[in-house]
């Protein structure tokens, strides 16, 4: 027990290092926020003082870090200067899409990738160990918003199957109340199967795109792991007692190969979150991606720096799970 | 050989294809062991003792290519079987162990679930049988305290115990056969001692037929009732402990236990064989794969046909001049 | 005097990628695509049929023909020479990236991954916050914050890569450093730079080149990322990012000729790294090895 | 012995702090005793045996006495003169570095796989004793090579194009080549087949006897030990337990752990007492050894409930011997 609180502690000073960066990152950046806002010819360069007062930019960079910190304890992100905003509001409306897609993909990369590569290490060599080589090499070969762009031209311009790519749901479309912000979720449980259908179609080939992106590094990785597990002393000494194939390949090899996948999917996942921003782009999605990079194109710091904050702060979290899920599965890690 | 052996492999030859053309693995090995038997199959690396235990076993690679030969357990054709019988078959009427214990368990599962899912498999039992059974199992290999050790992994155990644990998977469902493939490299003196011991005491115990594969001559000779020499694919030289140490007829054999430390008194007495094995991955290998090495070489060892043949009762030499 | 006792040479090194090549259809297709790329990047501007940069827009968005082999685009400038061109650029960003990060992350990870001890600790811990955040988001700040130019993507697409360099270094050091030779190395009066540089950086050299050539794919995709968003390299610069770009838009109106070519050679050049990659992986495994 | 010893420690112990990641916060980190108190002199010419089962601390002491690790407490005196306050990195580049040297245990491991023969042997060479000139260099590898029996047309061969035996001999002229006056073995034979083991075991006897080069030969195997060396030292758990001339200690082993040993070695000629010694029981920890007590308690078949209360001294005997054992030299119940 005193093992898993020990790896939550782990993550702590990482959590620190995550904190001063993001906050030295954004300060860094060029443009003075004062001035952008102090645009208008007719403030004085009192206004502008008075704005940098305002926004806390005349302390040292030590106080803006302590103001910084005490923002965060009330959940407080700062103000996004282009529209005004809290930015932890306008992050709060987004991230839903984000999560959504990024989930959706994230499974159905696991539900294909993991059965691929385990057929494909079973059977070396065979029709399915070469496709999976080939999805594994094109997967990792394949630029995010060329597949994007390329699943468009197919699904929308020529079969016209896929509605067309503009966000979440189309604009003359209600969405459903909001509970979990995950419009595949909430609609079901409205009831609302129109709005559910809609909006899975909409998700649909963002989530191939990355889906495809992550399935290739998971393919390939759980190929790799289960040959390298079929290939150890204990599966000889298990054939050796006669156990069955299906005992084998299942109790004996499949458990002891997932535990370096499991803990790669953290990475995996992390991945897929700055893949978002180039999928949200091609796909015109509503997600904090597409969001931080307009707010990096017009130096709104804020929005930045509470997207670099989530995003580590997601990567920690899932790499912790998939520790900890690792552990609860190996003894020697010694979790349980 | 035996009347009525439970293992008889008769002129096993078998090559093994690589990129660098094919390697002469085996050539026409023959020996027998009788039930309560214990066979020592002694060489160097390179000389193909551990290829006869996987070919036993049914264990050998794609690369592997078997010529000829026959292998039979209690009358049974092993390399007859199909993969189910095989399956079936090891387990429960052969079992083999390896060295290395602890890595050949499982490392994320209970030795006790471990030994369990070999009773499962092979004997009709509720779970509570099949726990009790892994206790008897546990208790037969003399495992110190087997109702806590059984919810042990293989990490927390020491060398000594794993390989107990092995071995009592291996007999958990009282095989005929029991193949020890260098069962104790690795493993510290004492506790070599002991799991030699232990697989002596249970041979003999249950009139199993057993092969153990080792390097250490001196081991082989404590432990085995007879012993099988190989050179490079070759059987060399069988017979009882007692005569094959008294009176070595092989030229090889002869050299082998000049080599061994523990058996001169000192340093100079110590003699080393000359020369390597030959690459066997040449076509014209000479009908004795030991003549280049061998002091007393004769024009008569190249000609074309040399076998095992017995010059004693019980002793077997493949040699045109033997000593 | 002659060296009585010759070590390798390069032509025993160049036979034995011969060798390695002669085994694997897709490895001799990899190989061949490095030399065009490497070709193309050296004399594209020798090589174009018409000027990347010249517009005519009378002929704005033809379709592939014998005048423009892949078509025109909005302006009306030949594809083909664009995307050509644009090799030199893109391979420039690559190679410049990745020699950094490789230089600077594999020096570093010897030395961590050698000496141990608090700096080990304290760097690592750096490298794990630096892994914490999206690199291509981080990449992208990068951009922002040092400013648009193509030194700047080649720096920001280095410090991305450089804890892939650092942990591999260190974890290849950390598993040899109490390997026998280098104990002997150290028993026969070496210092700890000599075991280093002479010992230590050529045996992981194999792994590291085989880090770099798959790196080599990541810069591109980065780079392209990167000017697809609009950040790093600016239009007109014909640069793939860019072309796909601008190709983009003319999807849903069907003239796929302008996102599609330099999609494709932006395909092809990361799939001949990541092939590589897998040569070299297969050739420089000791295990492969005779 | 008149001459002064080569090389002689006193008291050394090497301890080393469990790794963080094992240790529970809050706890003082935990020692493991590699070695503990081991006081030694090696005398010009002589062969000395260090032998123990895996984990005893033999290796550790051998990296102690060739300098190639602090030692945690002790002194160590190379031909009368301490090097302990010395660093390891300025004995590296005394002259005294040529005087001690080493061969390792796996021949594949302790070759460069990058340097071919004649580097590996040179290598000291260039950086010990520089050779005036490069016919001097070449004449001295050659000369190395010769001692050891290496055909010289092997000198081009790399590491892997050379047999075990062969990459023990370059081993072996690799420490050679600077004319040490003591060697250190470090279970040079244990992964050579007997015959060849045969053909190195007597090439070290020779190279002792011709060139008068002391050895101190580290090994678990008690009979090589003993045809190669003139004095035995028996190490468990860290500690010498027993010490003295082969011959005396084959004979009459004295410590109840050297008699187990003794006793498990299979042989041919029949068991001098004849029954087998068991030691049942696991071993005690190596971390943190209580020192209140035998650290052979609990598994000793001759331990007297005296033992769990006072650990006993290396005490001398007569003929030279040393015993750690509170019954040494008196009749021990239930034994002999």
């Amino acid at each position: 027990m005193s093992r898993i609180v020990w790896r939550i502690l782990s993550t702590v000073p990482t959590l620190a290092g995550v904190l001063i960066a993001t906050f030295l990152i954004t300060r860094v950046l060029p443009g003075d926020p004062a001035v952008f806002f102090a645009s208008n010819p007719a403030m004085s360069p009192e206004d502008i003082e008075r704005v940098r007062a305002a926004l806390g930019l005349d302390k040292s960079l030590i106080d803006q870090f302590w103001i910084y910190l005490g923002a965060l304890r009330h959940g407080d992100l700062g103000l996004s200067i282009s529209t005004g905003q809290p930015v932890a509001t306008e992050m709060l409306t987004r991230l839903p899409a984000s999560a959504e897609l990024t989930v959706f993909a994230f499974l159905l990369a696991i539900a294909v990738s993991i059965p691929l590569g385990v057929a494909a290490a079973l059977k070396p060599d065979s029709w399915v160990d070469q496709l999976c080589r080939i999805i594994a090499t094109m997967g990792v070969s394949v630029p995010t918003f060329v597949t994007g762009l390329l699943l468009i031209y197919l699904f929308y311009y020529i079969l016209g199957v896929a509605p067309e790519p503009t966000g979440r749901l189309d604009p003359f479309m209600f969405k459903p109340p909001t509970v979990t912000g995950f419009l595949l979720i909430d609609g079901p449980l409205a009831g609302d199967w129109a709005t559910t259908w809609a909006a899975f179609k909409q998700i649909l080939l963002p989530g191939l795109t990355m889906a495809i992106f992550a399935l290739a590094p998971l393919a390939r990785m759980t190929r790799a792991s289960m040959l390298n597990v079929l290939s150890s002393e204990f599966i000889r000494t298990a054939r050796a007692n006669g156990l069955s194939r299906r005992k084998i390949v299942m109790t004996y090899a499949f458990r002891n190969a997932m535990l370096p996948v499991v803990t790669s999917l953290g990475m995996t996942f992390s991945y897929m979150l700055g893949a978002n921003v180039l999928v949200e782009k091609v796909f015109a999605w509503p997600g904090i991606g597409a969001y931080a990079m307009n707010s990096l194109i017009s130096l709104d710091y804020a929005p930045l720096q509470a997207f670099m904050l989530i995003m580590a702060g997601i990567f920690l979290a899932v790499n912790l799970v998939t520790d900890l899920l690792a552990g609860l599965v190996d003894p020697r890690a010694g979790l349980n | 050989m035996s009347a009525n052996p439970l293992l008889s492999v008769r002129d096993l030859t078998l090559d093994f294809r690589s990129r660098h053309g094919t390697v002469h693995v085996l050539e026409n090995v023959s020996f027998d062991i009788a039930p309560g038997e214990i066979v020592g199959i002694v060489g160097e690396s390179g000389s193909g003792k551990s290829v006869t235990a996987f070919a036993i076993m049914g264990f050998l690679d794609k690369a592997a290519r078997v010529l000829s030969g026959d292998i039979r357990v209690q009358g049974r054709d092993v390399m007859a079987m199909s993969t189910r019988e095989r399956d079936l078959w090891r387990g429960k009427e052969a079992s083999i162990i390896f060295q290395t214990p602890r890595t050949a368990l499982n490392p994320i599962r209970t030795v006790g679930q471990q030994i369990g899912d070999v009773i499962a498999r092979h004997t009709p039992a509720s779970p509570t049988e099949v726990q009790e059974k892994v206790l008897q199992a546990m208790r037969q290999v003399r495992i110190p305290d087997p109702e806590r050790r059984m919810g042990a992994y293989p990490f927390e155990l020491s060398g000594g115990l794993c390989q107990r644990i092995g071995i009592a998977a291996a007999l958990a469902c009282h095989p005929h056969l029991l193949i020890a493939d260098e069962p104790t490299t690795g493993l510290d003196v004492t506790t070599q001692a002991e799991i030699m011991e232990l697989i002596r005491d249970t041979a003999r115990a249950k009139d199993l037929a057993t092969l153990l594969i080792t390097h250490d001559l001196a081991l082989a000779s404590e432990y085995c009732d007879r012993i099988v020499v190989m050179h490079a694919g070759h059987v060399v030289e069988t017979a009882p402990v007692a005569e094959l140490f008294a009176r070595p007829r092989h030229p090889y054999t002869a050299g082998l236990l000049g080599s061994v430390p523990s058996l001169v008194d000192s340093i100079q007495d110590l003699r080393a064989i000359p020369g390597s094995l030959p690459d066997l991955r040449r076509a014209d290998l000479p009908p004795c794969r030991f003549a280049d090495r061998c002091p007393r070489h004769h024009a008569d060892c190249d000609i074309p046909g040399l076998r095992l043949e017995g010059i004693a009762p019980n002793h077997l030499v493949a040699c045109r001049v033997p000593l | 005097m002659a060296m009585p006792y010759s070590p390798f040479r390069l032509r025993d090194r160049l036979s034995m990628l011969g060798y390695v090549l002669s085994g694997n259809r897709l490895h001799q297709i990899a190989f061949g695509l490095f030399v065009l790329l490497i070709l193309a990047a050296l004399f594209a501007p020798l090589l174009v049929p018409h000027d990347p940069l010249a517009t005519h827009p009378q002929d704005a968005l033809t379709p592939p023909s014998a005048t423009y082999w892949f078509g025109t685009d909005q302006l009306g400038r030949d594809v083909f020479s664009r995307v050509l061109v644009a090799t030199r650029l893109d391979m420039l960003i690559a190679f410049g990236a990745v020699g950094l990060s490789c230089v600077a992350g594999s020096l570093i990870g010897v030395v961590l991954g050698y000496f141990g001890g608090l700096v080990d600790t304290v760097t690592s811990r750096f490298v794990d916050v630096l892994m914490a955040f999206p690199l291509f988001v981080l990449a992208m700040a990068m951009v922002a914050a040092l400013g648009n130019s193509v030194m700047n993507v080649i720096y920001a697409t280095a410090i991305i890569n450089l804890p892939f360099y650092i942990r591999l270094a260190r974890a290849e050091v950390s598993v040899r450093r109490h390997l026998g030779y280098v104990e002997a190395a150290r028993v026969g009066g070496s210092g700890h730079a000599r075991i280093l540089l002479v010992f230590l950086l050529p045996n992981i050299l194999s792994p590291l080149v085989v880090q770099a050539s798959v790196n080599l794919g990541w810069a591109v995709l980065n780079a392209a990322g990167l000017s697809f968003l609009g950040m790093g390299v600016r239009p007109p610069t014909p640069e793939w990012g860019i072309l796909v770009a601008e190709g983009a838009r003319f999807i849903t109106s069907g003239q796929w000729w302008v996102f599609l070519f330099p999609s494709l050679a932006l395909m092809l050049a990361v799939l001949c790294f990541n092939l590589l990659g897998d040569a070299l992986r297969d050739s420089l495994d000791p295990r492969s090895r005779t | 012995m008149s001459l002064p010893p080569i090389l002689s420690a006193e008291h050394l112990s090497k301890h080393f702090a469990q790794s963080r990641r094992r240790r529970l916060p809050g706890r003082a980190p935990a020692r493991l005793h590699a070695v503990d108190d081991v006081t030694l002199a090696i005398h010009p010419g002589e062969a000395l045996g260090l032998v123990g089962e895996s984990g005893c601390g033999k290796s550790t002491l051998a990296r102690l006495l060739c300098r190639l690790l602090d030692p945690s407490a002790g002194q160590i005196y190379v031909a009368g003169r301490e090097v302990t306050t010395m660093s390891t990195a300025a004995f590296t580049r005394s002259p005294m570095r040529s005087d001690i040297q080493m061969v390792f245990q796996d021949p594949t491991d302790s070759l460069n796989p990058r340097f071919n023969s004649f580097d590996l042997i040179a290598d000291p060479l260039r950086q010990l004793k520089p050779p005036h000139s490069r016919a001097e260099l070449i004449a001295k590898v050659e000369a190395a090579a010769r001692s050891v029996n290496l055909p010289l047309d092997l000198l081009s061969r790399f590491p892997h194009q050379l047999s075990g035996g062969e990459k023990a001999r370059v081993g072996i002229a690799r420490a050679m080549v600077v004319t040490p006056r003591l060697l250190i073995l470090d279970e040079p034979t244990s992964a050579l087949d007997v015959s060849v083991q045969a053909t190195v075991l007597q090439l070290l006897d020779k190279i002792r006897r011709d060139r008068g080069v002391a050895l101190l030969f580290v090994s678990h195997d008690l009979n090589v030990v003993r045809l190669l060396c003139s004095r035995i030292m028996v190490m468990y758990l860290g500690q010498i337990v027993e010490s003295g001339p082969t011959d005396a200690l084959f004979r009459d082993p004295a410590h109840p752990y050297t008699r187990a040993l003794l006793s498990a070695i299979p042989t041919l000629r029949g068991r001098a007492g004849g029954q087998r010694i068991r030691l049942d029981g696991e071993p005690q920890s190596p971390i943190a050894p209580d020192g209140s007590r035998c650290r052979l308690y609990g598994r000793c078949p001759a331990q007297q409930a005296f033992c769990a209360q006072a650990e006993p001294a290396l005490t001398g005997q007569p003929g030279g011997r040393q015993v750690r054992c509170h019954f040494a030299g008196s009749a021990v119940p239930g034994q002999r």
